[in-house]
């Protein structure tokens, strides 16, 4: 593949020409910034970047990149993607998907790439909410949400899209917010550098159906209180003066919140996040506000071969083998006259 | 003995004395699932082919995966129709049964002519085998089979016999139970065995004993014919060569077809690779099977979670710049519905197979049918045109195939192929083409930054251009929302929806420009009567019709490839007849559209009983039509 | 205005000296988004039927939630026809535009008709405002509007300066903008605004200060009117009321009607519960939002993860004797093309409606479209005929609604709504029914074990008992396999299958038995045209009709409210014509199926633009096929 | 809900009057019968008992039984039984399923009914492979398995069914063993007793297609030594003389077998079965041979309200309030003449 030579390109040259249309105040804007920051930052050719998307707010997110671009039909971007990808394993392909669009229609393709591994990078756009179509209750919605649908409020227990992830195979696994561009930046970065299927879900602000839905770790007032941002190899420690860590507690498998150099607790008593460690990221996967911090960054990271890579390996070795002739002529055949 | 000129006559070398000769011969052999009977078949098949007769088969499986051993619903069985005649179809009456348990004579003795010789395994119609297949007494000492010539023979016996001296045990023996008889069958018809004692020996290399054994069986069968002294004289007959163009011949079934096909279209069109996504499902997965095996090819294949990620793995795959391909038979195709949307909207090549069978819903898995000419016509949200072709034959599907690739990637359109259940194991001799002398249609990505407008389409083909990602300066979107004409943004304006919705519809309509007048088949082209099919029923369609001619009636038999568009003549063509017959296996689909596309008075033959027709019910429905006009 | 007949007159009580008498007048309210047009529209239309007028209403959003403020893609309107006369539509041509900003100005002045009146707000018509909307200079200022009668008002002043003496912000006050010109028209056609305070004072109930500014605003809204002295005279209409049958009426929209019209039916059937499952898609979704409000109506509503859930989960529960009812629009109905084909084969009854969009694939989601007449009749794997019936208006929808029901309970089957985007938001004044008179359909569950089996069909509908789980003695096993026409076990007999395929298509074909024959709305039951539409442009076809017969033509107007099976009488009707005009927002889908049932040379008017058609379309098409007919 | 009053029925009569067409040998023949003996012992009426499935071999069950069936489409049983429990909660409703079936083309209504907790007693046979198409790959099928469509050996990941319902939420997941019919009936009683939605898995012997995919436990001469039954409150030990044990690692978060007794290692080491902890449940149902034993039975239980209770609730309490004719003549209305 020919890659035009490009002089180092900027965020802006990653927007698309056409007017962005999200309602004024949308999480998405600042995803959308951050994706161009990171593309700029990765130096990726343009011609080699595709988003495919489904439907919803959040989908309509290829139009406004200056790459390739697909918006396709709602929860099916995952199965389009795989056939992208099989078709150009060297394309750099990006799911744009939203909590209803990969969760709900979509949530069956979102597990089977996942465990197939094949190399794409899944953005999915949380906002606990169905944006497009004005607000009903999405898997992500909390209990009790009223909505168009739920008049009298949701009844069915939300789903964690990052522990759901864990629990199908996923090998990489990160968490990030729309508004912390640094952070979201750079788990873009760790998501684009691992080869598999690199899930991302970005907690996403709609303003109009579901504001600040997720104000308990966000607002800045208590978003240092209140984030937990994992690294590998380091001490879960979170809050303004990092003064407070997690720590397992044995006897109930559970984790709970400690202060070291209170109460007896030591340094070393706060666990180090190891990024192979899938028990420990799905039960970092399922810690909320208020008891608990938000867990943001690469929760899990463990690679492996990717789909792409192994479906097409089988193909390659004899691809200077056989041709159709051989088939046909190589059966049983008989000859008629002559 | 399908046809009515039979007569014996002393045949000078080889055969025995005295052997009837046949213009052509129907066979079935039936047995249990694990009975073998596709095997025997299959070789039965590979003799005839080798003596030069021409033929076609069908293969007839349960639709449980191992039902219980003896049951009716446990039959297996396969079909051939050979002879020196133009074989077109796997024949409407049996002329002889082979019967290895009394299930298998109890579900097919119903398709065996009066007169037509049953071969029944004796040792196998025990008591218990008896009860299994629902039969009070035993057939064979009944009156059961008085209207037919009956040679009862204790084949396990016989089997067993002919292994003694290695030893097998009598399990083993019985395993070539088959082998005997085919054995048997290869004498009557006075063919020769060395092929499949070849392939037997090629099949068990490394286990000697087995293959032994097995030729030990075929060759006993085989003698026995010859040498017997038998209360029950056993006839032969002598078919002769069937006219066949010269050349080398394979057989090949819908499946084997359709598969080259699409690689051949695949390397037509100058692409690197298929994506082929498919989900399994009967009978559209011998496709995949087969295609999973072509990796060396440029194909990938796609076992995908359902049958809408497939569709849209296809989808992505020729939005890359691969010839992406989706197979599936009714219910899945239904799924992929919104995703074909998706790919008219986008204008995508896309070419998707759908082996149907019977419906609706989950239907008749195993058995054939033409129920969803309508489902890929009009089965979609909105004004959707897409193109839709079907294969006639088992060897058509090879060029309905290479016309599938060529009208999706010229057209940027997504293609159906309606094959069938039938035609999908059905098998028939095929000169093979030589591949050097097809016409190769290649494909030209869009390259040129300069310009570039997604949607601006070519002015013969109103396609729009191929521009795949990867391809510097021609970055772009595209979606399902209704695009501008030209640069393909989202556009809500009317006039442009409007405008495009003309387009889309221009688009395919233009193909008919694009491929043959429609041609007769058979007959003037104008007159009394046209029968008018599409699909697998062509061997009857034209069998009926050929039969009807010979007796004096003036009919014509048209067969259409094309179902959308139509060819651009169909119209004249049809406006000729005084009367249009349109038999399908369905309840009327291609009629509705003849009638409403050409307001022609059309009438419908319609079958849905999970079979190919008879011939005789269609040459029946053309005497009385020819009948009434001639009264009217 | 909309008609010919305007005039001036002197008026006599009440309004102002001078007021022109206009049959019926279209007004159209156009502003962002979040200029609260859609409320502004809803009382305008509210305190016109109060004065006793017909209407029809039309609101029009933006597919996006919330455009950037300024933008044409965030223009939001609702437009009104009201008048004196019968009134159908929402109208052609706008005879009154108002206008909150330059892009409602850009997106609406195309509709207003030559002379018609503008109002402008024109402190809107800002620099970055006419560049949001693409103007180069001011409209207000060059000849844009030259054709037009203009009123130019600074509103956002005017607004301000009525709120001024409640303290509120600039930024508050200028919300009220909608309600000032909402007084402003109130005035011109001299309507009473009394149930707009009362309605305001309801609604702001607890906050006094945001109703009284609304009120305020409103009242000087009107009463500049009056008293104004502007360089622009403002013109006062009269409209007199219309000739409508005695009784309570209210405003309906296609959802409200529609919503009600199950729960009646409902209630009629005599069974307990609904499951109304559905999942979210424009325009089907106020439905689901409605049907979620009537949960002490015997309604369960159920947002289900995805289109194919929703079907399968209100087969489930009509299999255990609930009514189960499924909504989406084309591309979601698409996906439950297997599931649908499931309830054909276990005969299970089954409504799903449809709210058509513009297509393919995502195509138009807001926009309105007939495009999935097709999907509804032919679009399934294999034959498998269901009803399908559509409405004619708004208030219609109550009546089709019980129709499905009566149909779904009584034949056992999937029954299709055609309902679309305009008639789910149109509203039209109606008539409430008295609940007590209607017809009532007692559904009967199979109780009795005595001779049970799951397909023996009832002699006079050929629909198959209904079985509910929980009923002992009853236990019985159905599925999508072919089964025995009596037992329901599986069965793979051909000549069942053929049976049951014919069967399935007699109970749905004998549907036409059980309802009206088929009427002619307006005109003699043959002659040289007819016009035959279905669904929701039964206004503008009826207008059409109405016009050119006032005009002296001899055309009918036929509307088809049952798509499947057709009216009995529906062949020998249309064959009493010489002509038959078919109008449709499609590429000509009943043309098709009427060409093909009746082989009548119907011909096609077909606009896919994603609105209503235009009652002078169809006039000057039915003037072109009547001159032809003249001239051939 | 009248029920006829019927003496204790027999296995036998939970049996229809159909002929079953499994293949001779198919461990679907053993699940029958547990199945219907669990029916008789439960004493519920047929009348009452409804049993969903979808398409595969498995998914022919509803037809073996003597109770009401519906054999819908393939992977769509659990929304089925959604629309059957909305209508009438009384109903005991099973729901058949196949790994194809419930986790390819139907993953997405199996996790949605989990999450939901819609009172269903879903049993998912297990046989890693698609029986009735004749021997496809399925996503519970091992890495490398030979099959018509991978030829050259699967190269996905498979998806380990109780671990996937675990990450979803699922408060019921038990697992079991088509030959063991004691211990099968025993956990489908467990699932029955269980309000919400009860996942169980079967490990079920495909003979023809795939057969001895399960002999690493299943076999007689090993199953003793590799099956973990685990039990409520009762320390996690297996072996024929319960002779090892599960014990955590705290230091790596994970499990290790041991043997109490040897090493230092204490009994009181060896952890003890806590249904309610989703963590080690989570672990145990991602154990495998031959490292580890398999565990079965009951691997987690946490009731809480179900889905169709709680929305029904909604429904019922005004259900004596406003009539159709509240609502038509409630609104904004006018009259006209007189
Ligand atoms: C087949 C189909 N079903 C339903 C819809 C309607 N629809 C569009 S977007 C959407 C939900 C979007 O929610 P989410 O993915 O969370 O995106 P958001 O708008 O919140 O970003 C739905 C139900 C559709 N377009 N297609
Ligand atoms: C829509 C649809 N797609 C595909 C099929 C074909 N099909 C039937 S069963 C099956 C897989 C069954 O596998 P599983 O659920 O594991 O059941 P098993 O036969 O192994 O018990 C498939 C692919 C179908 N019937 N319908
Ligand atoms: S509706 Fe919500 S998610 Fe959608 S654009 Fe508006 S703020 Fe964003
Ligand atoms: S194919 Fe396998 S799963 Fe299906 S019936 Fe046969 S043995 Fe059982
Ligand atoms: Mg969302
Ligand atoms: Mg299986």
């Amino acid at each position: 593949m020919s890659h035009s030579v490009l002089p180092q390109l900027k965020p802006k040259d990653f927007a698309s020409d056409q007017e962005v249309r999200w309602c004024p105040g949308c999480g998405d804007y600042a995803i959308l910034k951050a994706i161009q920051k990171t593309l700029s930052e990765l130096e990726v050719p343009r011609e080699n970047s595709v988003f495919i998307s489904g439907i919803g707010c959040s989908s309509r997110f290829p139009y406004y990149m200056a790459t390739y671009g697909f918006h396709t039909i709602h929860g099916r971007a995952p199965a389009v993607a795989t056939g992208t990808k099989l078709a150009n394993p060297d394309l750099d392909v990006w799911v744009i998907t939203g909590d209803g669009d990969g969760l709900s229609i979509g949530g069956n393709h979102l597990v089977h790439a996942l465990r197939r591994n094949i190399d794409l990078n899944i953005i999915l756009f949380n906002n606990e909410i169905y944006g497009l179509t004005k607000g009903q209750v999405s898997p992500t919605s909390k209990r009790g949400t009223l909505s168009p649908t739920t008049p009298r409020g949701s009844v069915a227990n939300p789903i964690s899209p990052a522990t759901m992830a864990l629990g199908v195979g996923a090998r990489f696994v990160a968490r990030s917010v729309d508004i912390n561009q640094a952070h979201l930046v750079e788990v873009l970065k760790q998501a684009h550098a691992n080869a598999g299927t690199s899930f991302v879900e970005i907690f996403q602000n709609c303003i109009v159906f579901n504001d600040a839905t997720f104000a308990d770790f966000t607002d800045k007032a208590v978003a240092k209180e209140n984030q937990l941002l994992v690294e590998d190899g380091k001490p879960l420690l979170f809050g303004a003066e990092r003064d407070r860590g997690l720590r397992l507690d044995p006897a109930t498998w559970t984790l709970e919140v400690v202060r070291p150099g209170e109460n007896g607790v030591r340094s070393e008593d706060v666990l180090v996040h190891d990024e192979t460690n899938r028990t420990v990221a799905t039960m970092l996967a399922g810690l909320e506000p208020p008891e608990f911090p938000m867990a943001l960054g690469v929760l899990y990271r463990d690679p492996a071969a990717t789909f792409d890579q192994q479906v097409l390996a089988q193909v390659e070795p004899e691809s200077e083998g056989r041709g159709l002739a051989d088939l046909l002529y190589g059966g049983r055949t008989w000859k008629v006259g002559d | 003995m399908t046809d009515q000129h039979s007569k014996t006559k002393t045949n000078g070398a080889g055969g025995p004395a005295m052997r009837e000769v046949r213009d052509s011969v129907v066979v079935r052999f039936a047995g249990d699932s694990g009975d073998g009977m596709q095997l025997a078949g299959t070789q039965f098949t590979m003799e005839n082919a080798l003596a030069g007769s021409d033929l076609a088969t069908f293969p007839d499986y349960p639709a449980e995966i191992r039902a219980p051993a003896g049951t009716t619903y446990g039959v297996s069985s396969f079909q051939i129709h050979f002879g020196a005649v133009d074989v077109k179809t796997a024949g409407d009456e049996l002329d002889v049964l082979v019967a290895l348990n009394p299930a298998a004579l109890k579900v097919n003795l119903r398709d065996l002519r009066i007169g037509g010789t049953v071969v029944a395994d004796s040792g196998s119609f025990t008591a218990r085998n008896l009860a299994k297949a629902e039969y009070e007494g035993s057939p064979l000492e009944d009156d059961t089979l008085a209207p037919y010539q009956v040679i009862q023979l204790d084949i396990g016996q016989l089997t067993r016999n002919a292994v003694e001296h290695l030893g097998l045990s009598s399990r083993d023996a019985l395993r070539s139970r088959n082998m005997w008889a085919l054995g048997l069958l290869l004498w009557m018809f006075d063919r020769d065995k060395q092929a499949t004692v070849d392939w037997l020996r090629a099949k068990f290399k490394g286990v000697e004993s087995a293959a032994d054994a097995a030729v030990a069986t075929l060759s006993a069968g085989h003698a026995f014919g010859e040498t017997v002294e038998m209360p029950t004289k056993i006839p032969g007959y002598t078919v002769s060569r069937a006219e066949l163009k010269p050349g080398l011949y394979r057989t090949v079934s819908g499946s084997d077809a359709l598969a080259w096909g699409l690689v051949s279209g695949l390397k037509s069109s100058g692409i690197s690779r298929m994506v082929f996504a498919s989900y399994p499902i009967t009978p559209a997965s011998p496709l995949l099977h087969l295609l999973a095996r072509m990796k060396e090819l440029g194909v990938v294949t796609f076992q995908a979670e359902d049958e809408i990620a497939a569709a849209c793995a296809a989808i992505g795959a020729s939005y890359a710049g691969s010839l992406g391909v989706t197979s599936s038979s009714g219910p899945g195709i239904a799924l992929k519905t919104e995703a074909i949307g998706l790919a008219v909207a986008t204008e995508l090549p896309l070419v998707i197979v759908n082996s149907q069978r019977g419906g609706p819903s989950t239907g008749l898995p195993t058995k054939t049918e033409q129920g969803d000419l309508f489902q890929a016509v009009y089965g979609r949200n909105s004004d959707a045109p897409v193109a839709v072709i079907a294969p006639a034959t088992p060897a058509d599907c090879f060029h309905v195939a290479r016309e599938a690739v060529r009208l999706a990637t010229r057209y940027m359109t997504p293609v159906f192929i309606l094959t069938d259940a039938y035609l999908a194991s059905a098998a028939e001799p095929w000169l093979i083409p030589d591949l050097t002398t097809l016409d190769d249609y290649p494909v030209e990505m869009r390259r040129d930054p300069d310009g570039f407008q997604p949607y601006t389409r070519d002015g013969s083909t109103l396609a729009r251009p191929w521009a795949v990602p990867g391809t510097p300066g021609l970055e772009h979107r595209i979606g399902g929302i209704e695009r501008d004409s030209a640069t393909g943004n989202i556009s809500y304006d009317p006039d442009n929806h409007h405008e495009m919705t003309r387009l889309r519809a221009q688009k395919i309509a233009g193909i008919a420009a694009d491929i043959p007048e429609q041609s007769v088949e058979l007959g003037p082209e104008e007159g009394p009567l046209a029968v008018v099919g599409w699909g697998s029923t062509y061997g009857s369609l034209f069998k009926a019709v050929e039969r009807s001619r010979a007796k004096g009636m003036d009919v014509s038999h048209i067969h259409l490839r094309h179902l959308s568009p139509f060819p651009r003549n169909l119209g004249d063509l049809l406006g000729r007849f005084e009367r249009v017959l349109v038999p399908e296996l369905n309840a009327g689909q291609l009629l509705a559209m003849l009638r409403s596309t050409y307001l022609i008075p059309a009438e419908g033959l319609n079958r849905v009983a999970g079979r190919p027709f008879r011939i005789s019910d269609i040459e029946a429905t053309i005497v009385r039509l020819l009948e009434t006009e001639r009264t009217a």
